[in-house]
């Protein structure tokens, strides 16, 4: 049973590729780990923001993914 | 009041907006737009824009609410390009009616201030580059977040 | 700098002002635009714009000036109707196109502060009032002169 | 020989006509007494300005309009 973790912009490039599965549950430390350390290094950085379920986390070092959950690690964006 | 927040994946007429909002609001004293395209020149040859789909829309609509609250406003327009687009495209547009016309100027100005920096897009150009050509991501410049700032209270 | 700016006597279309100025500046990467219409409701049902020929249009053409040495313009918009109009009929336009967004949408706010306190236009509108109708002029509102001043340095 | 006094926007109906001439050469003291005790009254506020010639006066007590100026007297504007 997986946790589906989205790479969305510039860290799909960093990840080498669109998602990856990890084991469930998930929180901040085995989401480190499962990112790889080129996006575990991004991940820290205060300007890279987490949704799970659709909803952006406002403390990501809270994640708590279930079995199902779509974990989105997303980048500084740069719309408009 | 009169909402239309879109997000497109194909073309869209930009002027249209702005028209359709002003018959739509007959007693607004002012339509202010703006229209956000891509730039020529500078060696790009496309302009590539992704988003996250669960979030993307009702931040959209989040920041709707948000602008509604602030300024007395009768309609506002909010539509964004995602996909592949080339020099000239649309790429975002953003329109706001009101009685009196700073209320419809600020709204545009505080509308683009957080779709520039807040709303999740990523966007990255094509450029060529000697032979060939070459993708390139576009982060926010600190100008984005300094705008933004502004709007703190 | 792109200039297009006039005084008409007739009717004009304000959303071409805009798509024009896209048209013509393809390296700017933004337009903003502000129309100014004739309020429906209210009881109004004309309105007449008076102007004073040998001062008028230099005082915008100098409008223009000022705004393009404040703002980074690719280029600049500004037309204003005189004469008779109704409920819906466009009385000014002014759009600005710029590379980055910030100097578009301060230009048309800036030009916008200026024209309505500052350019040499009188305004009379008439009113149903009981079995008939009467004209009124109308005079700027104190904010109008407020708007102004944000601008002064 | 004249000068042409041109009454704009509302002053217009306080002057009950559109222009009126008046001996030339004409100073601040003669436009206030060609123009009637109810615009007389307007111009004295510091929101209703005069030009001659073509040009806004910076100071209207100066006026010095000679044979064949249009000196127009304008109201606040409410322009937009």
């Amino acid at each position: 049973m997986a946790v589906t973790i989205l790479f969305l912009g510039p860290l799909r490039d960093l990840a080498g590729e669109d998602s990856r599965q990890a084991d469930a549950p998930l929180d901040w430390a085995g989401l480190l780990d499962a990112a790889g350390p080129l996006v575990a290094e991004q991940l820290k950085s205060e300007r890279v923001n987490v949704a799970c379920g659709g909803k952006v986390l406002s403390d990501k070092h809270s994640l708590n993914a279930q079995d199902g959950d779509e974990v989105a690690l997303l980048p500084p964006v740069s719309g408009g | 009041m009169l909402r239309d927040i879109r997000i497109e994946s194909g073309a869209f007429d930009p002027h249209r907006i702005a028209s359709d909002l002003a018959r739509e609001c007959p007693e607004a004293g002012g339509i202010a737009s703006f229209l956000g395209a891509v730039r020529a020149g500078g060696g790009v040859e496309a302009l590539e824009l992704s988003h996250y789909e669960p979030i993307t829309l009702a931040g959209m609509e989040a920041l709707a609410d948000d602008a509604s609250t602030r300024f007395d406003l009768m309609g506002l327009a909010m539509i964004h390009r995602i996909g592949h687009m080339v020099p000239g495209d649309p790429i975002v547009c953003v329109a706001a009616a009101s009685r009196h016309r700073r209320d419809a100027i600020e709204a545009i100005d505080f509308c683009m201030d957080h779709l520039k920096s807040a709303a999740w897009f990523w966007k990255r150009e094509l450029r060529s580059e000697g032979a060939g050509s070459a993708w390139h991501w576009i982060e926010p410049r600190e100008q984005d977040y300094s705008d933004k700032d502004r709007w703190k209270k």
